[in-house]
């Protein structure tokens, strides 16, 4: 069933690519009808999904015997909710892309292609299979953001596919390195990841290898330092590219993380809890403060992603329930909130032309439709209650309290300056008169824009009130990396991080 | 009375049949001055005679194997083998043969009668190199050498029209002569050292004796790496490839430069891996500092040339260095698999440029490949994915290769080299990235299609080998594994 | 019927939904008073809940209705007890009469509906908060409220001013949930849950006076932003740029309070820290007096009343932190009738003098609308303190307490006496300068009184100011007896019990009303100049007040705009030359080693040869000398 | 004694004819030059019993090669003098610093390192052994080296295709 | 009788002259001639070594090297001439415009 869900896309770019060029008209309608059958199978495999039952639907095919490769693909809690948002938010991209008229048909196939290697990654057990993965879709994405890019989008695709590929380079040696060492323990190679995490490693050798997986997805999230090719990448790709950048490549980052650097090094990860945090921490402040003062609407929310996935890393690191649970949930949340505002910031810009706030004044009146939704997604984004950012933040700050406090607390003020960012981008763009001539006659939004718009909003009201459907899924997953390292390593979870600790009063 | 010597015409068979192709050629063409075609359909048949026959010997070779007897392949009382080794380089090389003569096809024809000799040229050259690759006795190696590089320095002079041709093949020239003599000189010396000719010998004799004053024999083997290191390109030793690359008809010279790659590593390999195993201590860190050199050099010059040609020609440095953390790693069958796929990406990738400069391979510089993309899609499409492929980019057969021969490295010991490998391996994907950003990303200056002839075979097995061998790569893995020199 | 308790929130957020999504096909009056139906509805339900709590010996109940985030504790429950109860039935019972009030008040404007649905959704969130069974519920709801004010305060869109201040208000709030969030934080890592029931039974054993003191420190950080309080208070004022209705709902009647609510629903913690305790009654000490201070020099009718807003909060502060629970609870309730009453008089009269705020262009108008001069007489009354109104009693009990309490209250307790006397002052002088004296508005203005729909609820809340009081007089302590289940175990302050002091303090505080108010009638119900004099004639401090102590732009000077240089510096300097300075020099290092290494191919044989020799010269010297 | 003799001589001249070569600005002495150096060693393979060897130095290289370049050398100008200033620069000490380093090397190993030319040199030579008459050399290379004999042929096809090839010119653009 | 080791260092020098005279002169010629210089300290270098050895094979593979230069000259002076026909120099200074 998993191969099939990373195949289908693959499928789906070839029956494209068949289609004549010069029929440009079916091109897209195509693409977003086949990008449907991803989805289908992913809702499928959600909801048969069993919570407790770990790694599930495992394809394992022997690839290359000597070196120990296999097609290796499994799901378990903290994947599937990735991979149901890539499948969901591939059609919404597609959709949101009939402005892209030149070279429809490449567009199409790269998005596929795209959320071919998205999906594999996710899904992939095998350390060669993921990096197969995780290096192969930079290319769609390279020509993605190249092709259909405003004014400086080759410096900023060359940039994104440089700096990601040399982050992946190092991970690629020492993925070798895990390989060998297993050779040489267990007499023959392995890239499985469930025989490396046990592996047991000089404590040096663990270290170099943790930086080495560390620094490929501290570029991927991007954790300060190595965030400034992202501002660069969302500026200048087009709406579809950065709405799945956002919502799926930066999590791929933060996934590698919990799933990787969690599960096979155990004892650097606990060592390096306070560098990651000290990285996050200053991600959370450092991206909000300078979202503050962006010119640009567009880099304004790319910095609100630096500072959102701060966050998701504070929680991963911190090595609690909440913790952990908050950070794979918040993948989801980001993912939906930040992709929407690309959406909608998209929509001004087909309108306007222009992403400059500076440009904007008064749209509420001219727009109100948009203007409601991007003050939606804007408080989704700043973590209003009951909407899901909100869980995947309180779950991150209040689990992270009593393994990180001083760290979770400067994290806190985020919150606040998120607020500060936002609402006076949304203040300058959309109240006040329309003193501006031409924002003053512009066409609020379609029936289709409201189309992709209103389930990424009803996501967003039903996670953050009855997040449970996902928890159910999660929990049992994140518990497992939680018991795993406690094993491993002689890391004690502070109380009340775990679900064990939470006290329920017995009420009438 | 001198006994007659005993033939083994399976062990030669193959090159036999080139030798006679290429005589028959000659003679078709001096007889009955037919039309290029003609020329065509026997070259066609000699090199699938010539591939033929390696599978029989492949089948011959695993024979002896399964018997334990070694002693059967080595043949012509020890001037070649036909071992594993021996047989997968020859038909990478006459693959690359065939495949470029594709690539070089309208060239040949644009030559009207001076088109058999050129024909008959390569055809020589592979034989000569294929010789090189099994021989098993240095003055035999020399020889193959020779008669591949000879033949060499006269096709990068057939360009005639262009002033460039002529510059590239006396540089070819005086500088692979040079090259010869430093080799030829080095192999005089180990002579000297160890009293053989023989690799099998020498290494019988490090096995069995210790020289007790072998400096002779490592100014020897020092000597002899830097000649062989010229002909594969690797820096210090580089400084020709881009020139002639450059000069020489665009047609042809993805042929070249993949056959002496192929030929050249096929030697080093064995030397160093077969002859002097024992002596590794020494000669790996030398072999490591020129694969860094290579590596590094390659990369940072590739990145600044404004013309594809000359581009290519510095990744291939780089890939030079690349194949020789593969030798330091110690497995031949990385460096074979790398060898394979390299020569049939690079003659892909100068099929396209042949297309984009025209028969005679005028310009190349990088503008002429402007809006490629939209000009002629397919074209730009394989040369995308063959460009990504020598990148090593995940899901290409390039990357496979890279993996194997990092992964021998680092298990060797070597994690250091690996790791500069990598780094290079990113600066790397910034040149060829740039070739695709022009492609794809600076709007067309020209918008008429291009004319592909015979080059759209050539670059749909190249793509196809790319990306088949990318993703299912154990076919053509295993034979590497199998083809052990013995 | 508690099971049925979810209503109450589902009730107005139901009619929110409604109107939000086919409001706008709804006609104009009719969606007004389908919202009033629904919090009405809500009203009603909530009443007849509490009802057992009335009779008396019904036991609080927790309501779970689904899980939310176990592993932090957080799930949807209701708590309902008689706090809740009271807040619930005020939220509901003064909501009603402001949604009704606001038929008449918003008639005309194009976006009615929409400004129902907002309030609706206000009333929700509210009820939300005040029925959340634990701190994570409480945060939700407490985070709505926000949104709502916000969206109601920035109502009117297109006036940057308004919108600057919905920000502003946002903005302040959170910076108070910063510290609130941080409170949950510890509440959760010492209880390992936040649920009230939880937390309030293991008080006990896990709560130390250190981490009780944290806590209750940050719980009062959070309150003071909601509520208002010193050094949070100034987007109050700045709210008023909302429809009045907005004003007196949210920022008089109901959403200012909660940051009392939530201390007093934190009792059981503050119990073990009566430091924090005395903080928050001297935070609200001192924000009274602050506050009637700067009310007594404003001339915009609802500024008066907004920082009247704010000294009331800082009574209840000085309650709660007294420890005077219920006194608190109980003047939170008077308070909204009165101040409700207030902001809906001032509203009505805005309203008839075509959204004149500006009481130096007022005056004269009690003949010209009668019923909104006595009501507002009435509330006026209240808020002074006169007795036997309703304002009288609540504020009389909590100087009672904070001087039963002794000590460092007395020094409070004088504050608040004061405060009092000033709050006498600036509420006479308001509805003198607006009802009194000789009419200041020219002519084409001609006010007049209000719609029924307008009057009628006026006349509702000046009942309940006079009549409220006594739902808790020293002789008949019904509030008290009513709320104790919900301070169960916890030492609540009480008045003095012995009639003599009680009966002087009593006199002292009408006396401060009596003179306060008197001294405002005397000094404004005279011709303009001359109160004009009166009032150059405190100068400079009058005008100090006047420019509420420039606390605005002295934030402007020393936060705002340091916080605005740096964040230029950081994105603009750092961001972009360091950061990524760094990153793309390594790129350019790089293709500069290439430009620089590229004469190494001259292009001419011989050098060419030089480099294949030297390159053989040193693998041969260095094989030989490796060996 | 004698070999020693002859040695002495043939290796002046080697060294005087190969210097010529090097520094004689006009071609034609460096071929007469080369012609010399061919002669001595031709000379210094009879010293060493190679006979055949000797033999078709002089006849192959001294004899056909020599002329082939002493035509080329007519054909394109015997005048073409190459003055003593060298275009490029640092050029000439690049060359000076590799020879010195060479020097510098040999020397070092001759000191310090025992450095022996031939380790593998047997005891006693045995002159019959590398008496290189007709007959000795034949027998290996028509039996152990056969093949490598007849990879030669494939080298003069080449020489001969490729010669023809180059030689044809059809002016295009001269 | 001459130590080999007399013959081997005058192989060595020679092929060091030749390699020089490569690198210091202009003309393609006197270039080429010079690789044969070399080429022949290698042949002596086989002889000599060969003898040392009592190893006959020395004296073949010289057969074979003598045949590489001979084939070498032709393609070597044809390649020459034909430069020579266009540009009428024999300079390899003169042809370096393929650079960078």
């Amino acid at each position: 069933m998993l191969t099939a869900l990373v195949l289908l896309p693959v499928a789906a770019a070839i029956v494209v690519m068949l289609i004549p060029t010069r029929r440009r008209e079916i091109h897209l309608p195509l693409g977003i009808a086949l990008s449907v059958m991803p989805l289908a199978l992913a809702g499928y495999l959600f909801s048969v999904f069993e919570p407790a039952a770990g790694f599930q639907y495992v394809d394992q095919v022997t690839w290359y015997e000597p070196w120990g490769i296999d097609w290796y693909l499994g799901v378990d809690g903290i994947s599937l909710p990735m991979v149901v948002l890539t499948t969901l938010l591939v059609p919404i991209a597609l959709a949101a892309s009939t402005t892209i008229t030149s070279r429809t048909k490449e567009f199409v196939i790269y998005t596929l292609l795209l959320e071919a290697g998205m999906i594999g990654a996710f899904l992939a057990l095998d350390l060669f299979l993921f990096f197969v993965f995780f290096e192969a879709m930079l290319i769609p994405m390279y020509f993605i953001i190249g092709i259909w890019g405003t004014e400086r989008r080759v410096y900023a695709a060359v940039k994104f596919f440089i700096y990601t590929a040399f982050g992946s380079a190092l991970m690629l040696a020492a993925i070798i390195g895990l390989a060998l060492t297993y050779a040489s323990q267990e007499g023959s190679p392995s890239f499985a990841l469930s025989d490396l995490a046990g592996l047991d490693l000089s404590v040096g050798s663990e270290r170099w290898f943790f930086a080495a997986f560390a620094i490929a997805f501290a570029i991927k999230v991007p954790l300060f330092p190595f965030h400034t090719w992202l501002p660069d990448a969302h500026v200048e790709a087009p709406t579809a590219g950065s709405v799945l950048l956002a919502a799926v490549l930066l999590k791929l980052g933060t996934y590698g993380l919990l799933r990787f650097n969690l599960a096979l090094f155990p004892e650097a990860s606990v060592d390096a809890i306070p560098i990651m945090a000290i990285l996050a921490v200053i991600g959370i402040i450092y991206g909000a403060v300078v979202a503050i003062v962006q010119p640009d609407l567009k880099k304004l929310v790319a910095y609100s992603s630096v500072s959102h996935l701060g966050f998701i890393v504070l929680g991963t690191f911190a090595l609690t329930s909440g913790g952990l649970q908050g950070a794979v949930i918040q993948n989801v949340n980001h993912g939906l909130t930040t992709g929407a505002l690309f959406l909608l910031v998209g929509m001004i810009y087909d309108r306007r032309h222009t992403k400059k706030i500076a440009d904007f004044g008064g749209l509420q009146k001219t727009v109100p439709l948009l203007a409601g939704f991007f003050l939606f997604m804007t408080f989704a984004s700043i973590g209003l209650p009951g909407l899901n950012g909100f869980v995947g933040e309180f779950l991150v700050l209040i689990g992270s309290y009593p393994a990180l406090p001083s760290f979770t607390v400067i994290a806190a003020f985020g919150v606040v300056l998120a607020a500060v960012y936002l609402l006076w981008a949304y203040e300058r763009v959309f109240t006040g008169v329309p003193d501006k001539e031409e924002n003053s006659v512009l066409s609020d939004l379609s029936v289709r824009e409201i189309a992709l718009l209103v389930p990424i909003a009803l996501l967003i009201i039903v996670i953050g009130l009855y997040p449970k459907l996902l928890l159910d899924k999660i929990t049992p997953s994140t518990e497992a990396v939680l018991d795993n390292i406690v094993e491993q390593t002689d890391f004690v979870v502070p109380y009340p991080g775990r679900m064990a600790d939470v006290y329920v009063a017995d009420e009438g | 009375m001198i006994t007659p010597p005993e033939i083994s015409w399976i062990a030669v068979a193959p090159d036999l049949a080139m030798a006679i192709g290429a005589a028959l050629v000659l003679l078709v063409d001096v007889q009955w001055k037919p039309a290029p075609r003609v020329h065509g359909w026997v070259v066609g048949a000699t090199l699938a005679v010539a591939g033929g026959l390696t599978v029989l010997q492949w089948a011959e070779a695993a024979d002896a194997l399964a018997a334990g007897d070694t002693e059967s392949l080595v043949a012509f009382s020890g001037l070649i083998t036909m071992d594993g080794f021996a047989i997968f380089s020859r038909v990478v090389l006459i693959a690359a043969t065939a495949l470029g003569l594709a690539a070089g096809w309208r060239f040949v024809v644009s030559l009207g009668r001076r088109g058999a000799e050129a024909i008959a040229l390569v055809l020589l050259a592979t034989t000569g190199f294929s010789l090189m690759v099994a021989s098993n006795n240095l003055i035999m190696l020399f020889l193959g050498l020779e008669v591949g590089s000879i033949a060499l320095y006269v096709l990068a002079g057939l360009a005639r029209e262009r002033r460039e041709s002529e510059e590239a093949a006396i540089k070819y020239f005086l500088l692979g002569s040079f090259a010869s003599a430093v080799f030829v000189y080095g192999v005089a010396l180990i002579y000297a050292g160890t009293g053989q000719f023989g690799i099998l010998g020498i290494r019988q004799l490090l096995d069995d004796f210790i020289i007790s004053s072998p400096a002779v024999i490592y100014i020897g083997i020092g000597l002899v790496v830097a000649g062989l290191g010229f002909k594969v390109s690797a820096a210090p030793f580089h400084t020709w490839a881009p020139d002639v690359y450059q000069g020489a008809p665009a047609g042809l010279v993805g042929y070249m430069a993949a056959v002496a790659k192929v030929a050249g590593f096929a030697a080093i390999t064995r030397i160093l891996l077969t002859a002097f195993s024992d002596l590794s201590d020494t000669w790996l860190p030398v072999v490591a500092a020129i694969s860094v050199l290579s590596m590094v050099l390659g990369s940072v010059l590739a990145l600044v040339q404004g013309d594809v040609r000359r581009l290519l020609a510095y990744s291939g440095v780089a890939h030079a260095g690349f194949i020789m953390t593969g030798v330091v790693g110690g497995a031949t069958d990385g460096v074979l698999f790398y060898l394979a796929i390299y020569a049939i990406q690079l003659v892909g990738a100068f099929a396209v440029v042949a297309v984009v400069s025209g028969p005679d391979g005028a310009g190349s510089s990088l503008d002429e490949y402007r809006g490629l993309g939209r000009r002629s899609p397919l074209l730009a499409g394989a040369f995308t994915i063959l460009l990504l492929g020598m990148g090593g980019l995940p899901i290409t057969s390039g990357f496979v290769a890279k993996f194997g021969v990092f992964t021998d490295a680092w298990a060797q010991g070597y994690q250091w080299l690996v790791i500069v490998a990598v780094i290079a391996s990113v600066v790397a994907f910034a040149f060829y990235i740039r070739v695709i950003v022009v492609m794809y990303m600076d709007d067309a200056g020209e918008e008429t299609p291009l004319r592909v002839g015979p080059e759209r075979w050539v670059l749909a097995l190249a793509v196809g080998a790319t990306i088949l061998w990318g993703i299912f790569p154990s076919s053509l893995l295993n034979l590497a594994a199998d083809a052990l020199p013995i | 019927m508690a099971d049925l308790l979810w209503l109450v929130i589902a009730l107005p957020l139901a009619g929110a939904l409604f109107l939000h999504f086919v409001g706008r096909y709804v006609k104009e009056p009719i969606s007004g008073w389908l919202a009033s139906a629904a919090i009405g509805g809500a009203f009603v339900i909530a009443a007849i809940a509490a009802v057992p709590f009335i009779q008396g010996g019904a036991e609080p109940r927790t309501i779970p209705l689904w899980e939310w985030m176990p592993a932090i504790g957080g799930s949807f429950e209701l708590l309902w007890d008689p706090l809740a109860a009271l807040m619930a039935l005020v939220v509901t019972g003064v909501g009603t009469l402001i949604h009704v009030f606001a038929i008449g008040y918003m008639h005309g404007d194009e976006r009615f509906h929409r400004f129902f649905t907002n309030l609706n959704l206000f009333a929700a969130s509210m009820l939300t908060l005040v029925l959340a069974g634990n701190y994570a519920m409480l945060f939700l709801g407490w985070e709505l409220v926000g949104l709502c004010s916000y969206l109601l305060i920035g109502f009117w869109y297109t006036r940057p001013t308004a919108t600057a201040a919905a920000k502003k208000a946002f903005i302040v709030n959170r910076i108070g949930d910063f510290g609130f969030m941080i409170g949950l934080m510890l509440v959760f890592a010492v209880f390992g849950t936040l649920s009230f029931a939880g937390v309030f039974e293991r008080a006990g054993e896990e709560l130390t006076g250190g981490m009780a003191t944290a806590i209750g420190l940050l719980l009062l950080v959070g309150a003071a932003g909601k509520s208002a309080q010193i050094p949070l208070y100034v987007w109050l004022p700045d709210a008023m740029e909302g429809p009045t209705p907005v004003s007196a709902l949210i920022h008089a009647a109901t959403m200012v309070t909660a940051g009392v609510y939530v201390i007093a629903r934190s009792a059981p913690i503050y119990e073990f820290t009566p430091f924090a305790s005395t903080v928050v009654a001297t935070v609200g000490a001192l924000t009274a007096i602050w506050a009637a201070s700067i009310a007594l020099a404003q001339r915009d009718v609802k500024k008066v009343l907004a920082y009247s807003t704010i000294s009331q909060l800082g009574f209840m502060f000085l309650a709660v932190g007294a420890r005077a629970y219920i006194a608190g609870v109980f003047h939170l309730m008077t308070h909204a009738f009165f101040k409700a009453l207030l902001f809906l008089g001032a509203g009505s009269v805005i309203h008839a003098m075509s959204d004149e705020q500006d009481m130096h262009r007022m005056g004269g108008l009690r003949r010209k609308m009668p019923v909104t001069a006595t009501t507002m007489a009435v509330g006026a009354l209240a808020l002074a303190g006169i007795p036997p109104l309703a304002g009288f009693w609540s504020k009389d009990e909590i100087l009672a307490a904070d001087f039963a309490r002794g000590g460092w209250f007395y020094f409070l307790w004088i504050i608040g006496l004061i405060t009092a006397l000033l709050t006498a002052f600036y509420i006479a002088r308001l509805w003198v300068l607006v009802f009194m004296g000789e009419p200041r508005w020219d002519e084409e203005a001609h006010p007049h009184e209000a719609p029924r729909v307008m009057t009628l609820p006026l006349i509702a809340l000046a009942i309940l100011s006079i009549v409220g009081g006594l739902v808790n007089t020293p002789f008949r302590l019904g509030l008290e007896h009513f709320l104790e289940p919900s301070f169960e175990g916890v030492q609540v302050q009480e008045a003095p019990t012995d009639w003599l002091t009680l009966a002087v303090l009593a006199g002292l505080s009408t006396l401060a009303a009596l003179a306060g108010a008197g001294a405002g009638i005397l000094a404004y119900n005279r011709p303009r100049e001359r109160w004009r004099r009166f009032e150059e004639s405190f100068d400079p401090l009058w005008g100090t007040w006047e420019q509420a102590y420039g606390v605005d732009d002295l934030y402007g000077r020393t936060l705002v705009l340091p916080g605005r240089r740096l964040a230029e510096v950081t994105a603009f300097s750092v961001d972009s030359k360091v950061v990524d300075g760094a990153v793309n020099g390594v790129g350019r290092m790089v293709r500069n080693a290439g430009d620089w290494a590229r004469p190494l191919q001259t292009g001419f044989v011989r050098n060419y040869g030089v480099l294949f020799l030297a390159g053989a010269l040193v693998v041969v010297v260095w094989l030989v000398a490796g060996a | 004694m004698v070999e020693t003799i002859l040695f002495v001589i043939a290796a002046l001249a080697t060294l005087a004819g190969a210097v010529t070569v090097v520094l004689a600005r006009n071609p034609i002495y460096s071929a007469v030059g080369l012609l010399g150096t061919l002669f001595s060693v031709a000379i210094l393979y009879v010293v060493q019993l190679a006979h055949l060897v000797a033999a078709v130095q002089v006849i192959v290289y001294a004899g056909a090669v020599m002329t082939l370049f002493l035509f080329v050398i007519m054909l394109i100008g015997v005048d073409k003098e190459e003055t003593r200033v060298e275009p490029l620069p640092r050029q000439r000490l690049w060359v000076g610093g590799l020879a010195g380093v060479v020097i510098l090397f040999a020397a070092g190993v001759a000191l310090f390192g025992d450095f022996v030319w031939v380790p593998a040199a047997a005891t006693a030579v045995d002159q019959d052994a590398t008496n290189g008459t007709i007959q000795a050399v034949a027998e290996p290379l028509f039996t152990d080296w056969v093949l490598a004999f007849e990879a030669t042929a494939l080298l003069l096809t080449i020489a001969a295709a490729g010669a023809v090839v180059l030689a044809q010119f059809k002016r295009k653009r001269a | 009788m001459v130590p080999v080791g007399w013959y081997m260092a005058l192989a060595a020098a020679l092929f060091l002259i030749g390699a020089l005279g490569v690198l210091l002169r202009r003309n393609a010629l006197v270039m080429f001639m010079c690789i044969e210089l070399m080429l022949n300290a290698v042949n002596l270098t086989l002889i000599s070594a060969g003898r040392a050895m009592n190893d006959l094979n020395g004296q073949v593979a010289v057969f074979f090297i003598l045949v590489v230069a001979a084939a070498e000259v032709v393609v070597g002076l044809a390649i020459i001439v034909a430069i020579f026909r266009r540009r009428a120099t024999a300079s390899v200074d003169e042809l370096s415009e393929l650079r960078g």
